[in-house]
């Protein structure tokens, strides 16, 4: 089902966890199948310099925010917001179809931790 | 199947075991008439084709033309349940659980599309119907009963003489699914008040693609396909007479061992059960005590199925999360939702079921690896928090 | 099948060829995981099972996602025609011939019974529908047309194409029951203008219980079994692994075997035609050349078709009097009549139906002991009378 | 389908034939599968000397004509009477069901040639 790269990135994935100071935090659900997502980010001239994730759900759902984190470090955020879920499952070397829609959610937390990330300062 | 693998999903399907596969093998090149043919080579096969009939309903307490063979469990339900419905020729009323395999409820689903009315009876926490919910949902159209003999989830059986009684006494049509049943616990058709019985070969050690509808004496179906006369019409198109005789030779070998087999799946089940609740928030799903003795589901919460099954994979152990049929569909199943689990605890469910070929030593390779699956995934997960 | 058998009976069925049996054998005991389980035992088996859709597929011009795997021709046959009257959704009109073998007659009269209104195309008298007829008999509200690639007894093969594109230019859905033409001559679905096509592994050398449903891209049937989600809900169930595995080998070899094969058999039919029709009183039954390569079909005149087969089977030769799923009824074939044939000449009819194990031995001892049982037979007839 | 007496009797079927000056002559068909029987009788001293048959039909048929003649050689015209269909198949150690009813009508025939050789000396 899975390639041999999203398996990697399910057994070990990269950068797991919580940032306590974090700039910015993005959580999201499927609605239809509960996945959920947590994902926290330092920034700093611009660029994200550090990026933690927790998941909850499938092997898509883990090995997705496992790349993701990998592919955002040292992004400027204007280049963050443009990665797409399926930027993520290309770099993943692609998902079954059945997976594509509903555990493919790490994007959309990054850009709510971007967005959170700008409320925060636009607020300051 | 590489090296070693651990089999832990019998539920969904096992291994043809040599003796069966041996029965079938002269069926393909040597013994190929077809039954229906009037020459020898014909009638040699149909004689066989009979005696395997006869071996199936020995093993039921049946009578051999009880039996009709069908290419699937799915299609045994499908005939009882529609060709009951046509029989009846106008929309009635018809009761089923609300944790029936899809081949039921979805056919339930149909009809209700199709003007008839169904009443899905709710389940206890284990996944148990109540008789006295059965009695009271039924109304004077009501005109078949489908409740099945053991869940293919989460193992509960259900108390399907006293449910047959029910319905004996109101003179209504009493069909039970016991695929997950016929060949791990017994089944006596004498004895059992049931009108239909579906089972399916390849969940006994037996051949994919074949299976067995038992219909009683006097019962009659509408058929659903037409063409030729095979099993009395019921079931036309040429017999795959290779997977009848795996069939029969299947269910003989099979309810011969259930006691033995019954005591060493229960001790296996009971010992994967008692070490997965040694881990903190594990629930068990189904029935403590009167469930399929493979049988084994259990809910990891803060973890999602898959990533257990996925993780169980990569250490060579085969598992299902929710029940295979409804894999690659995300909704979770309506089986442990009916019993009550919200749905995160449902997506956390993993079903181990135990076959033929498992051993102490699996269990305990299993119950070995566990915990430290369920601690990482835990770990990634953002509703897991740390005391 | 004991010593030395004649086996002249491949339209009823074929033996599973032992490259078929290979390729099936892993299957069993070592590959047997359930194609809809994720585990990689499972997720082997899909792989081994799509890939023998694409095989299937190549072997006939299609493609893999328009192959839907059955238990046999007869469900393919009942999937497509009672499939597109569930998706039509209301009773319209269908056209067929009125010679189809019962797995299309039966589910017309069967659909008829339920509203719908059948045309029963006419033959000529070597068994052949005229275009023209299908022309005429369309009207506005005529949704399917079935006309079977060739006729399992007399084994007259149809101007499909010609018929097919009659369908096309009026927008009608056209099936066409191609059990017998599969692996004997050329499909291709390319360039053959047809929505649904339906083949049987075992009358080409796979086994018995599993057959395919071509159903052409953007054609819809509502299914008529419900369960799982296997062959795209069209035919739910779990999926008979190795008689996939099977019949995607078996179609494989006997497509590239083809043009020989056809040499062979049709060098083999002509010279057993011509030496019957030595005999007085001996008639052909079907098209003297447009035919199935492997096809004879002859009655002898004042006697009984049955008595002729005992007869050779006596002498080790399986033969079929009208066709094998119609015996055990006594009604002459609704073929012959079809075709003109008075009931006593249609029940004298025999099928010699030749295969890949057929020789040139065969078929001359064939024709050395006919002529001696048509002679016995006819002195003990009453109808017979010495000149 | 048929057993071992049944195959004999239609492999080696006793007294096929016509009688020329016959006593008497039964015929019988069968409408639903178009079976034919013809059966000729010599009658002396009330009993029956000589039989033959003629049969257009299956295995049951032509052993079925077959066995009924072996039974009813000798008999007097009144046991031969009471022969039925279900006799000729006990003879024959049973028929296959489908069977029973279509092709066995070898007793019919006896009983139109006893009838047709009663009618001449009633007649005469
Ligand atoms: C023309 C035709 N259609 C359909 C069938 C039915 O195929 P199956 O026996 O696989 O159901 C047959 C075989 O008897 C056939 O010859
Ligand atoms: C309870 C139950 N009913 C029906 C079925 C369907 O059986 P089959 O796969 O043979 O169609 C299954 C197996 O998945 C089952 O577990």
């Amino acid at each position: 089902m899975y390639n041999e790269i999203v398996v990697d990135h399910f057994s070990n994935p990269r950068n797991v966890g919580e940032i306590a100071d974090a700039d910015g935090v993005g959580e999201t659900t499927s609605f239809k199948c509960g996945d959920m997502m947590k994902l926290y980010i330092k920034v700093k001239d611009g660029r994200i310099e550090d990026v933690r994730f927790q998941t909850y759900g499938c092997g898509a759902a883990i090995a997705s925010s496992s790349m993701l984190t990998e592919m955002v470090r040292g992004k400027t955020l204007d280049e963050a917001m443009k990665i797409t879920n399926e930027n993520v499952a290309e770099e993943l070397g692609g998902l079954p179809p059945v997976k594509m829609h509903c555990s493919n959610l790490a994007a959309d937390a990054l850009h709510e931790a971007i967005k959170d990330y700008r409320a925060r300062h636009s607020a300051k | 199947m590489k090296n070693r693998l651990i089999y832990m999903d019998h539920g969904a399907t096992t291994p043809v075991r040599e003796e069966v596969l041996e029965a079938m093998l002269p069926f393909f090149k040597e013994l190929y008439g077809n039954p229906s043919s009037l020459h020898s080579p014909g009638r040699e096969v149909r004689r066989a084709v009979e005696e395997a009939r006869g071996k199936t309903a020995r093993s039921l307490g049946a009578d051999p033309e009880e039996i009709y063979f069908t290419a699937s469990g799915t299609e045994a339900n499908n005939i009882a349940l529609r060709g009951a419905a046509k029989q009846h020729g106008k929309p009635g009323h018809i009761i089923t659980s609300s944790i029936e395999h899809h081949a039921v409820y979805e056919v339930c689903r149909d009809l209700e599309r199709e003007g008839y009315r169904v009443t899905y009876l709710p389940v206890d926490q284990f996944g148990m119907v109540d008789p006295a919910d059965l009695e009271k949902a039924i109304t004077p159209d009501t005109f078949i009963i489908s409740i099945m003999s053991a869940n293919n989830e989460i193992g509960t059986l259900q108390p399907v003489r006293e449910l047959g009684w029910i319905a004996k006494k109101h003179d209504i049509l009493f069909h039970s699914d016991a695929v997950q049943v016929v060949g791990q616990l017994p089944v006596d058709l004498n004895e059992l008040p049931v009108d239909f019985l579906s089972l399916s070969a390849h969940k006994f050690n037996g051949p994919k693609g074949v299976g067995a509808l038992f219909m009683r004496k006097r019962t009659e179906v509408t058929p659903l396909y037409r063409g030729g006369s095979q099993e009395k019409k019921i079931r036309p198109g040429t017999e795959n007479v290779p997977g009848i005789i795996g069939l029969s030779r299947a269910i003989e070998l099979a309810v011969s061992e259930i006691p033995q087999k019954k005591e060493k799946l229960t001790a296996l089940r009971d010992r994967l059960i008692s070490g997965f609740l040694e881990i903190e928030e594990v629930i068990l799903n189904g029935h403590p005590g009167l469930r399929l003795p493979g049988n084994v589901n259990v809910s990891f919460k803060h973890i999602e199925g898959e990533s257990v099954l996925l993780s169980l994979d990569l250490e060579g152990v085969a598992v299902s999360s929710g029940s295979a049929c409804s894999s690659g569909s995300e909704e979770p199943s309506h089986v442990l939702i009916a019993i009550g689990l919200d749905h995160s605890v449902a997506h956390g469910s993993i079903r181990f079921s135990l076959g033929l070929g498992s051993s102490e030593e699996d269990v305990d390779f299993v119950l070995g690896k566990i915990p430290g699956i369920v601690k990482r995934l835990r770990e990634i997960s953002p509703t897991y928090h740390k005391h």
